[in-house]
């Protein structure tokens, strides 16, 4: 069953210029950002694996603007997203993915393991799933000292489906723990069409087998999910406990790479459909239209956001490699 | 089901034919396929996608959806499934992708496929294989790379085979899945794309019964999967020093042919072994301990290990190139081996 | 929150006599089994664990009354009684749980593993969650070979939330395979109430995360759960994919052996308020109110059991141990 | 939090306290606790309970339940809030009940805790205890009686303790707890009950450091866990011989102090290592590769393992008694090393 992208809300924003300004500014980083990354990919320049962001944005961005510096995030192998707008720097990203010491992880981790405790980023993660109950753990710490922190999983469709998800749920819940639940639906795990994993339409049904609210957005619409996440993480810090989020989006490259496309798991229609939505577009188009900011004032983010980046990849290119004789460094702590 | 077809000789004829590692696996699964009707894939995207490392390419359109079932991300769900459907007479291939993954779903190959047999009284079998892909070298990083052989022949009801080249692919393939226990195939993702001579025909390679890849007569080099060929590599340099190498393919690591390892260190008297997992609690410490034990008054040197570092796999292709052991540290090992008097 | 016992149903039931008589043996079966295994327990006979099942008597019994013999089921740690209901022979239980060599697992099993392939018992198991998915392999294995044979898998309150349970129910969804899940909700999860360990109050809700119907019955009356299950089961049967039962039920003695309480997780009231409503009781009172049986066949039923017991003990004590140069038996094929 | 307060030496005062294992394990954690305001113990049944070994007895009196969390039947998930709470700052104890449940939560213990330093180029540290009772013994049969160090100690970035008496509970214990590193606590069934001398004041026992449990000069037994009261026992009934065996108890599997081992056996020229785990592929196996490397010269016979045969545990107390090593099957050894001359 094909992907259906949601039609674009009518209502028109309830957040102040500063918040749209915002928004569009984490996803213009977060869209050059993985284009990039794609483009230095494909040019043979980055080892290992990538899973680029791209037609997510609104996901990101509209739930990191409602976040604050020490509210905690977990994330996925599709993590770059995350860790742009929640403020991890341009040059330690392109450093890591370059595999050098300057890198977020002094080139240890790579694209799947980029994180910032100063930034509350507590890492992408290669397993599927995995990131959840850390999430709930950094939730529990928050509790635990008396801090009003909260922390925010992010996780894919597919990624519902696994063990630690579902147990990540209900530890959230049955502890009354401040975690929103941020589904990233973009209709595919992997090459597996959403109707191909599970029989439900709406993954947000699940979150009611732990007794957790939930709330479906178009996750094309960064207003509209900044307003759900804004909701849910006020809740959370309130100490109402956990709240699910599903956001409807979708993937503009392949699961991994730009264009490993060898099946054709998705219809030229269907991309084109979503694509037609670009969160990025949206929001520029109605900020233009509102009055919220000039095409000047966009185009001028755009342009900063470049100089950032190539500022950033030559700093990568500089960087020096690790050194092989430190193969031990940060094995164990002490 | 436990016949295996002998490997048939290689006779040299016109065009010896060439595959794939990860070609001759995908035929080696096919004609087992054919063989016995029982044998159906299950795993995510081995379908549809035929698999991310394209490992199940073609094998939809030839077997259909009821012998080639995607599944949701639930490996534990996944292994399960299999040896629900073994116990039940089926002889499933399940594939868990990377072998890193192992940690989300060994409760149902140690506690479960591995046991039940023994646990209910010998009262079924459990053929169930499980393929994945193991190994560094793609810059994957710690999650994505590991080798994890040593936990899983540590298991009693366990079988694990490691492939070494396109011609082992197949037929250990073809034998775990004619087996009557639950079988780990390690393929490894270094090797995907190298290639061997595979005869066309289906054939099996017993498990649990080591190849000499080489023979020499002053060390003796045991060498795990993609180790083998690095093995090779290093005895065509030694060889040029004058020094012969001997090389071992255990092919199985459970179980473990270790006459062949003994009667060969009772020629050459010294010997290395090597693998890509970290060394600590790796299977050389195993088979070093059965060596030492079995051939103490052979042994001019004590039996050398060389793995991987006490580290998880780095990212950065400078420090997994530095990580993981090569051709050039195995002929460094050999040539200190060679110095103990 | 205490486990309210639900009222009975005033409704007669629409099962004919020799159903009433299957279910009433089956369930005195259980009991007798079980009573006498605490027994010998207490006694110092018998080595290692005993999760004891009485009190839960018609959840079994409904549930395997439904079942032919070619059905497959799986179990837990606490699976005597879907042993015995299943059909498998008091002898080779016995013999087990002495560990002798005439057991049903060879004396290698004990109490957890006790399994007889010949009757579709694919095994206790002593990993929470574990049979779910074998359960789901084996509907699997029947599909495949066009055989029309369900599986049942038994399973508490407490395993629902492991990830293995997850997985399994969303499998068996997705792939609509002919499988029954059987939630017989006890209350507790080894010391722990339900409240403590999920905030719904019904299991069942759990079964629309996956889009499977489910429905909730009255585990101590053995009539209502065999129509449930026997509906869940033609059901299965008919290729109309999973189900969810939710059995109420309770039981008698401590999580694990006969009465190690050393903390009143349970209070006084509840264990009464559910021992009156003791579902052998229960079902003896309406046949004989009924006619469908007089108190001598009902008697007679136990007395026979007794015997059967008796003789079954005596066999297992007669019974020659595992022979230690045989430890390596069995543990491969071939 | 690495500081580790160095045990006192345990004067021979008038009547000095003898504690159980298990009491004395949680005495240790209620010490812990108190000391740092930052650990909390979560799992099944461990506050209102006390956990079903009694290894949390009282402990949800003094500490109440912001600190004791009772959680649901999720071991991937109880696993995963102790990474996350370490990760931000805490010292969470996570329960496992059973050994053998490990292997449904491997990868939050594996691919998580244990590399997350390193993955993330030592950005923060994941102060984890993990305890976990182990060991065959109580007739229960194949999935709650192994014992799995093997596993743990393979894998980078964990450590691994496995007291063998009380005091040892104690000590290691604290120490885990203080560590600034993901730890495993392996607690023995069979040894709960046992009692000896445990000084009521907080201390730790360094990680790494093995003990000497009884000098001798004929045969260095290396014993793990359970098994060093074994082989005290039998260095008793050996002493009756004439025959004088040296006892050494790693305590931590990892790190490994092999250098206490290979002093050892520098003097004794003969070595025998003994667990509970399956020989194959087992801890012994690692020891043993590494003293034949390293004092290979010194060794007048090969090293001896023992550990239980390659099946699973099984059930019937007539071969469970058969299946684990025992102080006869060690005295054996020794006296088989000793023939070899
Ligand atoms: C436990 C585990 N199983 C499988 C994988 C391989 N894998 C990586 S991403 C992915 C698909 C994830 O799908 P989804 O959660 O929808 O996220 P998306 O990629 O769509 O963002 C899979 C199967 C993995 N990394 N971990
Ligand atoms: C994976 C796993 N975790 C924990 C246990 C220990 N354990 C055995 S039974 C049990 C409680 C099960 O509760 P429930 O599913 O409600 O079944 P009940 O005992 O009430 O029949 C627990 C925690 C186990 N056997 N396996
Ligand atoms: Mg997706
Ligand atoms: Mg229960």
């Amino acid at each position: 069953m094909a992907q259906r992208a949601p039609t674009a809300s009518k209502k028109s924003p309830q957040v102040s210029a500063q918040v749209i300004k915002d928004l569009h500014e984490r996803m213009v980083r977060i869209r050059l950002f993985e284009t990039e990354a794609g483009k230095l990919m494909e040019a043979g320049k980055l080892p290992g694996f990538l899973h680029l962001y791209v037609g997510q944005e609104a996901v990101a961005a509209g739930v990191m603007a409602a976040l604050r510096d020490d509210d905690q995030i977990t994330s996925t192998h599709r993590g770059h997203g995350h860790a742009v707008a929640k403020g991890v720097g341009f040059r330690e990203m392109y450093a890591e993915l370059y595999g050098r010491v300057t890198g977020a992880c002094l080139g240890r981790g790579g694209s799947m393991h980029i994180n910032d405790l100063t930034r509350g980023m507590l890492g992408a993660n290669g397993i599927v799933g995995a990131g959840v109950p850390i999430a709930v753990g950094a939730a529990f710490a928050a509790r635990y000292k008396g801090e009003d922190n909260v922390a925010v999983t992010f996780f894919g469709d597919g990624a519902t489906n696994i063990g630690a998800w579902h147990e990540g749920a209900n530890m959230a819940a049955i502890l009354g723990l401040p975690v929103v639940f941020v589904c990233e639906n973009n209709g595919y795990a992997e090459f597996t069409p959403q109707s191909g994993h599970m029989l439900l339409t709406d993954v947000a049904d699940r979150a009611a087998a732990y007794g957790m609210p939930s709330v479906i957005v178009d996750g094309m619409d960064a207003v509209a999910v900044h307003r759900a996440a804004a909701e849910a993480v006020e809740r959370a810090r309130a100490g109402a406990g956990p709240m699910m989020i599903e956001a409807k989006t979708y993937r503009y490259f392949d699961h991994q790479g730009v264009k490993g496309l060898r099946h054709p798991y998705r219809s030229d229609e269907e991309v084109a459909e979503w694509k037609a939505r670009d969160p990025i577009d949206l929001l520029e188009v109605r900020a233009v239209a509102d009055g919220t900011a000039t095409r000047a004032e966009l185009d001028d983010v755009w342009q900063r956001t470049r100089d950032e980046i190539a500022d950033a990849i030559a700093y990568a290119e500089a960087s020096p490699l690790p050194d092989p004789a430190d193969l031990l460094l940060n094995v164990y702590s002490g | 089901m436990t016949t295996t077809t002998e490997a048939p000789a290689v006779t040299p004829v016109a065009a010896p034919r060439k595959l794939s590692y990860v070609k001759a696996f995908n035929e080696g699964l096919a004609q087992a396929m054919r063989e016995d009707e029982n044998v159906f894939v299950a795993g995510e995207d081995v379908a549809g996608y035929g698999g991310v490392f394209r490992m199940f390419d073609n094998l939809l359109d030839e077997f259909g959806p009821r012998r080639m079932i995607d599944t949701p991300i639930s490996e534990a769900a996944l292994v399960g499934l299999g040896v629900g459907a073994a116990a039940r007479g089926l002889r499933p291939v399940v594939d868990l992708m990377f072998m890193d993954f192992i940690g989300v779903c060994l409760d149902q190959i140690v506690n479960q496929a591995a046991k039940m047999k023994y646990m209910f009284g010998g009262a079924l079998s459990v053929p169930l294989t499980i393929t994945t892909a193991s190994g560094a070298g793609l810059g994957a990083a710690a999650q994505h790379s590991q080798s994890l052989e040593a936990w899983l022949a540590h298991v009693p009801g366990l079988k694990v085979v490691m492939p070494s080249d396109a011609y082992t692919a197949k037929g250990l393939t073809v034998s775990a899945i004619r087996d009557d226990n639950p079988v780990v195939i390690m393929l490894n993702k270094v090797l995907l794309g190298s290639t061997s001579e595979v005869p066309e025909e289906i054939y099996g390679i017993p498990l649990g019964q080591a190849h000499t890849a080489r023979h020499g007569s002053d060390v003796t080099v045991i060498a795990l999967g993609r180790m083998v060929g690095e093995a090779l590599a290093a005895a065509d340099e030694l060889a040029a020093e004058g020094v012969e190498i001997e090389v071992i393919d255990p092919r199985s690591v459970q179980p473990l042919d270790t006459e062949t390892m003994f009667a060969s260190v009772r020629r050459t008297n010294r010997v290395l072994v090597v693998h890509e997992a970290v060394t600590f609690g790796g299977l050389g410490a195993e088979i070093a301990a059965q060596i030492q034990d079995a051939v103490f008054d052979y042994l001019d040197a004590p039996v050398l290990r060389i793995g991987a570092p006490f580290s998880p796999v780095p990212f950065s292709p400078v420090l997994e190139k530095a990580y993981v052991p090569d051709r050039a540290r195995i002929a460094q090992g050999c040539r200190r081996l060679l110095e103990r008097s």
